[in-house]
């Protein structure tokens, strides 16, 4: 007879990011979708804004952040509609999988999304807007890992609750974009300053800022979230 | 009582920059806050549960 | 006025304000809830009076009593309900947050009533606090709003607030809708401290901010009478949101956590509803 | 299971009641099902035999009272519990956009299978899916979703297996495979709970009966 045993959470998160992830490469027509969707948001900035590039480079940090979380609202929202249906939800709590390990893996799937879609975006950005990134990959990959962590940690909680309320999709970016203010000021600024230079050494404050969201956050959510799924 | 006569013209001179009336202002800020406060009120009178004869508000 | 008046108003206003809010809370236990047979009707006018003499009070103070501010001029009047106004929304605010803790660690639908009616007078608060600010900027900065550090904090918890108040509303089964909300509370009072320090090292990057002078001694006196009135307004109001909130979740549910009557049998023979 | 002579009951239930808003799905249920015995559910729709069937599974928790599986309480050992019990129910659990074969891989790593590559496809023969591993779940018609589905349950190896409506959607040979598939848990000392408007076949496969209406128990 098979005899199932417990398993650990980080195998779990694995199990779990890896179904997340298989699903989205099996349905990657939506994921071209969202691409071409935040492209186009990044384009629609310079029409509004207009032809004057000096603008243009110097907003480029707040642009990239924009179309990223106008993206992330869309991505967050589809990471639990994908468990609506046949409440495969219910039938992951109880296969029996630790709600914390489901909000790890589905939070790191949206980190690993956000992140794949800015690190296509910030070539385009460079592209569009005339900047330079004058202090290297490096920096700017942290700043963009941290920032997407600090959408994804609270956008996965939210996107759990929104899912079965009224309304889900105002609810979601209602709830979410003024909660991540903060972090959208703090990746916003940080970006400007790995474009633009940072000679007043002010990007150690903003990526503290950063990583102290992304610490409050994660820890909130591993902590309440099996209160929100479980019943 | 002159000497804070003299402090007065004093700055008045130098022109230290006191707003000067600006009471439209602040009728406009204590009426919104007069104004919230009792719509408020109001409103909750309004939404009392019904089921209680004895109704109770200011 | 002598520094008798003072001394009575100061500790006269203090004292009227704890006892409103020591009645307050009584009254919460005792009359708020739906099958409650308690007469409060002289406490509660006696607690309205006390706000509206407090109010009154505070308003001479403010407007007539107290001298001109040295660079403000007369505009300053305007942080005699501001700042109370602020105040009020934090603590609020905090009694959401309580309640929300509180709520997750043991469901009791009286903290989510409490929860709720918090929240809503927070907002309140908050909301007519905020437009004060910027009126009182107009004057002082030339502009409605100068992007203030504790204003624009305080704009973005009460936008996250309207948030959690809109999730209550979209959610209509009341067991789920208090613990997520609840949840929700938890996560947006968090925010409170990054939102602060986001926003002032946000701000000092481009100039240092002219903020209200923190209060003289001399206009203290106004401040505070103001401060009580205003908290024995809150105590009102949440104790009647409270009270609303308590009906409507029986409405909802059956209160106080009754189990369904204990006779199948008669039930089922006048029972107009087929299955 | 370890049989010993004081085991507990296969299913307990204590004075349960289940509210949703105002409405009352189950209301003071008492019933005790022993060891080795199979019960059928019965009752109209909205009777409250899929909340209990819930209920019993830890999808949710009861209002008041306690479930006891294998007598353990449904909520201060939900995760024992959920080891001993499986679900199958109107909605199938399953990932529409992943294959059969994917699907049950999933729950094979979950369930910390020794090999699960193993488990998916023995099980996948077992319900007849074999040739149709690897299409996915948006493909299938409900019969075929219903049999994945049974082979998801029976992967768990539950000792408690919940079945609500395990007939509907199957076609007369799909309803001989899944009885035969109940008498063969049934034979390897599952308990089965069943929920089903099919009485005749209910009755032959269990002992036990209960009958709901409007939440609570009554005589068929």
């Amino acid at each position: 007879m098979r005899r199932s045993r417990p398993i650990s959470l980080l195998k779990a998160v694995v199990v779990l990011l890896g179904k997340d992830l298989l699903i989205e490469w099996r349905t990657r027509a939506r994921l071209n979708a969202l691409i071409f969707f935040s492209l186009a948001t990044l384009l629609l900035f310079s029409f509004a804004v207009g032809p004057d590039t000096k603008l243009l480079a110097r907003n480029a940090g707040g642009y990239l952040w924009l179309a990223l979380l106008f993206a992330s609202v869309l991505a967050l929202g589809e990471s639990f509609r994908v468990e609506q249906e046949n409440l495969t939800l219910d039938g992951l709590r109880m296969a029996p999988a630790d709600a914390r390990a489901i909000f790890l893996s589905k939070a790191l799937g949206n980190t690993v999304l956000l992140v794949g879609l800015g690190a296509l975006l910030i070539p385009v950005m460079i592209a569009l807007y005339g900047v330079k990134v004058t202090l290297g990959a490096g920096p700017m990959l942290g700043i963009l890992a941290l920032g997407c962590m600090a959408v994804a940690a609270p956008g996965t909680v939210y996107s759990a609750i929104a899912n079965n309320a009224r309304a889900r999709d105002v609810l979601l970016p209602l709830m979410l974009f003024p909660l991540i203010i903060p972090a959208l000021l703090a990746a916003a600024k940080a970006t400007t300053l790995v474009l633009q230079g940072d000679p007043m050494n002010q990007l150690g404050s903003w990526s503290g800022l950063l990583i102290g969201f992304n610490l409050i956050y994660w820890g909130l959510g591993f902590v309440l979230f099996p209160r929100v799924i479980e019943d | 009582m002159s000497t804070v006569l003299e402090t007065t013209t004093l700055l008045a001179q130098v022109g230290m920059g006191r707003i000067q009336g600006g009471w439209e202002y602040i009728w406009a800020a204590y009426g919104i806050a007069w104004a919230s406060l009792s719509l408020y009120a109001l409103s909750l009178w309004i939404r009392r549960p019904i089921k209680a004869s004895r109704d109770t508000k200011e | 006025m002598s520094g008798l008046m003072n001394a009575v108003l100061q500790y006269g206003s203090a004292a009227a304000a704890l006892v409103v809010v020591g009645l307050g809370i009584r009254l919460g236990r005792k009359w708020a809830p739906v099958d409650s047979q308690m007469d409060a009707r002289p406490m509660l006018v006696g607690m309205s009076v006390a706000a509206l003499v407090l109010l009154a009070v505070g308003g001479w103070l403010g407007l007539v009593w107290s001298p001109q501010d040295r660079e403000m001029g007369d505009v300053y009047r305007i942080i005699y309900v501001h700042v109370p106004a602020m105040w009020m929304a934090m603590l609020t605010l905090v009694l959401n947050f309580a309640c929300c803790v509180s709520y997750l660690l043991k469901a009791n639908w009286k903290t989510d009533a409490l929860a709720e009616a918090s929240a809503e007078v927070g907002l309140l608060f908050g909301g007519f606090g905020l437009v004060l600010g910027a009126i009182w900027g107009r004057p002082t900065w030339g502009v409605y709003w100068d992007w203030d550090p504790r204003l624009t904090a305080m704009a973005i918890m009460l936008v996250t607030y309207t948030a959690y108040m809109a999730l209550r509303r979209f959610v209509e089964d009341p067991d789920k809708r208090a613990v997520w909300s609840s949840v929700v509370g938890i996560i947006s009072f968090a925010n409170l401290p990054i939102v602060w320090f986001s926003v002032k090292w946000w701000r000092s990057l481009h100039q240092v901010q002219s903020t209200p002078k923190t209060v003289d001694p001399e206009m203290a006196l106004s401040l505070r009478v103001n401060a009580w009135a205003f908290l024995i307004l809150l105590t009102l109001f949440l104790l009647h949101r409270y009270r609303i909130a308590l009906a409507t979740r029986e409405a909802e549910v059956a209160l106080p956590d009754a189990l369904p009557p204990d006779a199948p049998a008669s039930r089922d023979g006048n029972s107009t509803e087929v299955a | 299971m370890e049989a010993s002579p004081a085991a507990p009951p296969a299913l307990a239930l204590h004075d349960v009641s289940k509210r949703y808003g105002r409405y009352w799905a189950l209301a003071r249920l008492s019933y005790t099902l022993p060891q080795g015995r199979s019960l059928l559910l019965t009752g109209h729709n909205g009777s409250g035999k899929t909340t209990l069937l819930r209920l019993v599974a830890t999808a949710h928790s009861p209002t008041h009272g306690q479930v006891e599986v294998q007598g353990r309480d449904t909520v201060k050992e939900r995760d024992a519990v959920r080891r001993e019990v499986a679900l199958l129910s109107h909605a199938s659990f399953l990932y529409e956009d992943l294959t059969a074969w994917q699907n049950l891989m999933v729950l094979a790593r979950l369930l910390g299978l020794p090999s699960p590559e193993d488990a998916s496809g023995e099980l996948l023969t077992k319900v007849g899916l074999g040739r149709r591993s690897s299409s996915p779940v948006r493909q299938f018609s409900a019969g075929m979703r219903k049999r994945l589905a049974i082979a998801r349950l029976l992967m768990k190896a539950p000792s408690l297996a919940l079945l609500d409506e395990p007939f509907g959607e199957l076609d007369p040979a799909g309803i001989q495979d899944m009885e035969r598939i109940i008498g063969e848990l049934k034979d390897s000392g599952v308990t089965v709970v069943l929920a089903t408007h099919l009485i005749e076949q209910g009755l032959s496969l269990c002992e036990e009966r209960l009958h709901l209406q409007e939440g609570r128990a009554v005589a068929a």
